[in-house]
């Protein structure tokens, strides 16, 4: 990822002066080190090295993804379909954590 | 059986309570209704309804004094109006 | 002995009554008046209840269950009410300086504070439910009441979620009831403890954490619920984040309090926690992208809800203690915050690009968002310092150093994104024409008044925590459970 | 191209989550608990009004005020109370009527029978509403034949004409007004004994609800009943006739 790149990306997001890059900068890497965090957490609670190979691998991919800040931020829009999308999934995922998962 | 007491203060309360309400809807009511059918009709609708468990009247007292509520309250719409 | 009476449904009560009366008399000329005596009686409120348990149309304990509707309140819940009513009326303050201000506005914010007080209050389930439905309503209003074409669309979409979130959480409620034969809480989780699970459970569980994302703004209703924040009114905003922070702490405390200590309960309990990182670190990412203030304030609160939800999630006393302080400090600073982005959108507009150079225009209201901006950073000796430190603490302990650096990075993403919209704003050199702009433009006097109430309370809270804290610790000591990883 | 994997994951989520509600209302094992204190302990012969307004009377409550509330956000949909009329002026202001309110009904047969419908399902609503406590009915039920009475004549005359003339001053004070009997009842309860919406049975030695031999308990029930009929019969009239007419909104943008 190249601040040039990133800094174009932004541009056409209508917020390219210096201040909002470095904040869009700030929001890309708080969202990588959640990902590193939370897989380092996820692998902890169930101690298991397959799972953190797994996690490493998915830490990989993300890298090679790396503006995943706008990507992101087209899944976080308003459209009602994009919401509901993301709520049957929400439900989907909480049922079988709720009722399958030991 | 003796009829002692069928109409009290107890058994009609419910039914002036009606009467209150009726009245309160008949004075938005605008046309001209035609009391004597009304109050036929409506006695022939409270003898089959038939009256409340609890209120040992031969017919629904409580609709008709409702109907007598509500077609009073179109009365004195009408002399307002006038 | 004198038997002083018991006034505690007054809390609910009472503005309800005064709810309906203010929307009889919607366009009368004395609004004002009233509304401000409205104000300054709702601090009263939270006073006149005594602590306990309270039983509605005196039906209490019969046959080993509790028969009726009960509340319980204790000095916990009267702080959170506290500080609800102290936010409620001085909204209303600010909304008296508007020029269009009416009963019905003032009418549906009233609603909004009793159903809320009534959610924190109340010990059944199904009298949650309701009340939960009335703040859902009352937030609709609330965002039409702007009266823009994306309010109206925000709050239309924020109605249809909230038709399936509200109708699954009372399917929940069914389920619970049927399975456990009651719906007061202290006895369903007194059954829960002493029975096995059943898969009606389950889904009674499932549905009340659907619930719970929905009333509060967790993923996946937080883009809903952002969007809401940022078409209402601004000094509305206010009302509406704390109206959630407030749901969020009831109904969070609900879910231990009923499941808390049970061993099927464990997954659920991972996903709350996760459910918060996503809210603390979704609210972030999305705030540093916004290029309007009050998107970015409204993405922020979400991020906020995340940090409560961590500590009530976490679980232990600590956590517990953390978390509602956190939600108290959050009230206070998020709404001075929401207000000042109401002072600076009457100045010109909200659009960052648009704005700048307001600095020496109005000194104190940019001392005053300044200080509200450090302390929802968790800047010392701010109040956002003292809760995120006992929050990072909490997380610590239960053997979860990942959920404090997580934490911590976020709160580096707020403070980055407060830097950012405070130079956008105050300190952006500007053109000459648009300095005198702002001269032209006057600010409420109401709105200054209110905020400066709440940087008070912001650096009041901040020196002396101990203040909130002792409140809270026994209440958080009777439900909290101590477990580490 | 991601659309088919998106509904793909919609369609695995939804069967998830349907195979688990589906598995839990399977199994769902009902416990009496509760129910059994509400069906041995008698007050009025309708053990769901005796739930409903006596041992959760504080949750009826909470219903009639969701009915209230969103008869206040419905009306502020329609342009009462906004703090910005502007979008609403865009819509409605320059269009040169489409006027709704003119249209004149249905044909005579139906204008005919409306009338004398309408008045005696009104009065069958207030019968209702007045057994409530009694017989399978109540203030929701009553309020809503009221309403539905109400309907009829807008359907078969056109608001202008309409032979009902609920206006909104009537509706508003009838909605207010009962609302506020519901939250005074309860007070009267705290001024009593001390807790909220208490069932009094009598006052100073006066039954509360004069009553036939065997209802004495109704206390507060009956009136509460009233309160709430009155107030839904408003609410569902005031929703209806703010979707049937235009000129609600042009005279909320008009100030």
């Amino acid at each position: 990822m190249e601040y040039d790149k990133f800094q174009k990306q932004m541009e056409k997001e209508k917020h390219g002066d210096g201040i909002s890059v470095g904040a869009g900068l700030t929001g890309e890497l708080t969202l990588y080190s959640f990902l590193v965090m939370s897989v380092l957490l996820l692998s902890r609670v169930f101690s298991d090295i397959l799972f953190a190979v797994i996690g490493i691998s998915i830490i990989g991919i993300a890298i090679s993804f790396m503006p995943m800040l706008f990507k992101f931020n087209r899944e976080n829009s308003n459209h009602i379909n994009m919401q509901l999308f993301w709520v049957s999934v929400f439900v989907g995922i909480l049922s079988v954590v709720i009722y399958f998962a030991k | 059986m003796i009829n002692y007491g069928l109409i009290t203060i107890n058994t009609m309360f419910l039914s002036l309570v009606g009467m209150l309400v009726g009245f309160l809807l008949g004075i938005t009511i605008n046309t001209k209704l035609n009391i004597w059918f009304y109050l036929i009709v409506g006695v022939f609708i409270a003898y089959m309804l038939g009256s409340l468990p609890y209120y040992n009247f031969p017919m629904s007292y409580s609709f008709i004094l409702s109907l007598v509520g509500l077609l009073f309250g179109n009365i004195i719409n009408k002399v307002f109006k006038k | 002995m004198v038997k002083i009476m018991n006034l505690l449904p007054l809390i609910v009560v009472y503005p309800l009554i005064m709810a309906i009366i203010f929307n009889y008399i919607y366009k009368s000329k004395v609004i004002r008046i009233l509304a401000l005596l409205m104000a300054l009686s709702l601090i009263i409120l939270p006073f006149l209840g005594s602590y306990g348990t309270y039983f509605f149309g005196a039906h209490g304990m019969e046959s080993g269950l509790i028969s009726g509707i009960a509340y319980i309140f204790n000095p916990a819940k009267q702080i959170i009410i506290f500080t609800l009513m102290l936010i409620g009326s001085l909204v209303l303050i600010t909304g008296i300086g508007e020029k269009r201000v009416n009963g019905l506005f003032v009418s549906l914010l009233l609603m909004g504070l009793a159903s809320v007080s009534a959610v924190v209050l109340a010990d059944d389930l199904f009298n949650i439910y309701v009340f939960y439905e009335i703040v859902a309503i009352v937030q609709t209003g609330l965002v039409i009441a702007s009266g823009t074409e994306k309010a109206y669309k925000s709050a239309f979409r924020y109605m249809i979620m909230g038709n399936m979130a509200g109708s699954l959480l009372l399917l929940g409620i069914a389920f619970l009831l049927s399975a456990t034969g009651t719906l007061n809480i202290s006895d369903m989780h007194n059954y829960l403890a002493n029975n096995p699970a059943t898969p009606t459970i389950y889904g009674g569980l499932l549905m009340l954490i659907i619930g719970l994302c929905y009333g509060s703004g967790l993923p996946p209703f937080h883009t809903v619920k952002a969007d809401i924040y940022a078409r209402a009114k601004p000094f509305v905003a206010s009302m509406l984040q704390t109206y959630s922070k407030a749901i969020l702490v009831a109904i969070m405390l609900v879910i231990l309090k009923l499941f808390g200590g049970l061993s099927y309960f464990n997954t659920a309990h991972g996903a709350l926690i996760a459910l918060s990182i996503f809210g603390m670190v979704f609210g972030v990412v999305m705030a540093l992208l916004q290029s309007d203030y009050k998107k970015l304030l409204s993405y922020h609160a979400i991020s906020q809800v995340g940090y409560v939800a961590a500590g009530l999630a976490i679980g232990t006393p600590l956590g517990i203690v953390a978390g509602i302080f956190h939600a108290i400090n959050n009230f206070i600073y998020k709404s001075a915050l929401f207000l000042g982005a109401h002072i600076v959108s009457q100045k010109k507009s909200s659009n960052l690009a648009k704005l700048g150079g307001l600095l020496p225009i109005m000194p104190t209201v940019a001392f005053m968002i300044l200080c509200a901006k450090l302390a929802i950073s968790g800047v010392p000796p701010f109040n956002g310092f003292q809760s995120k430190l006992l929050l990072a603490e909490a997380a610590m302990n239960v053997n979860m150093p990942e959920l404090a650096i997580i934490m911590i990075l976020v709160s580096v993403g707020t403070f980055v994104s407060m830097m950012k919209a405070f130079y956008l704003i105050f300190l952006k050199p500007c053109s000459e024409e648009q300095i005198k702009e702002y001269k032209t433009t006057k600010v409420s006097k109401y709105s200054i008044f209110s905020l400066a109430v709440l940087t008070i309370l912001c650096i009041l809270l901040g020196i002396y925590p101990d203040i909130v804290i002792n409140q809270i610790t026994p209440y958080a000591n009777e439900i909290g459970r101590i477990w580490t990883l | 191209m991601s659309y088919i994997n998106r509904e793909i994951a919609v369609s695995l989520s939804f069967m998830f989550f349907g195979a688990a509600i589906l598995y839990s209302v399977y199994n769902i094992n009902v416990v009496e608990g509760v129910n059994a204190i509400y069906t041995h302990s008698y007050i009025i012969p309708n053990f769901v009004t005796a739930v409903l307004f006596d041992w959760r009377g504080f949750d009826t409550l909470g219903e009639c005020l969701i009915l209230i509330n969103s008869v206040l956000v419905t009306g502020m949909v329609f342009g009462r109370g906004l703090f910005n009329s502007e979008f609403l002026k865009e819509v409605y202001g320059n269009q040169k009527k489409l006027n709704i309110d003119e249209i004149e009904g249905f044909t005579p047969i139906i204008k005919v029978l409306a009338i004398p419908m309408s008045i005696i399902l009104m009065i069958l609503g207030v019968y209702v509403i007045l057994g409530g406590h009694i017989t399978p009915g109540g203030g929701f039920q009553g309020g809503s034949l009221i309403a539905a009475s109400y309907i009829l004549a807008i359907v078969s005359f056109g608001i202008r004409n309409c032979p009902i003339n609920f206006n909104h001053k009537f509706l508003e004070t009838l909605e207010s007004f009962g609302a506020l009997i519901f939250l005074i009842l309860g007070l009267t309860g705290i001024a009593v004994s001390g807790y909220y919406l208490l069932n009094i049975h009598s006052l100073f030695g006066m039954n509360v609800f004069p009553s036939p031999t065997g209802l004495e308990n109704a206390g507060i029930i009956p009136y509460l009943n009233t309160a709430v009929g009155l107030k839904v019969l408003a609410g569902l009239s005031t929703i209806t006739t703010l979707l049937s007419s235009e000129r609600v909104i042009v005279k909320n943008i008009s100030d």
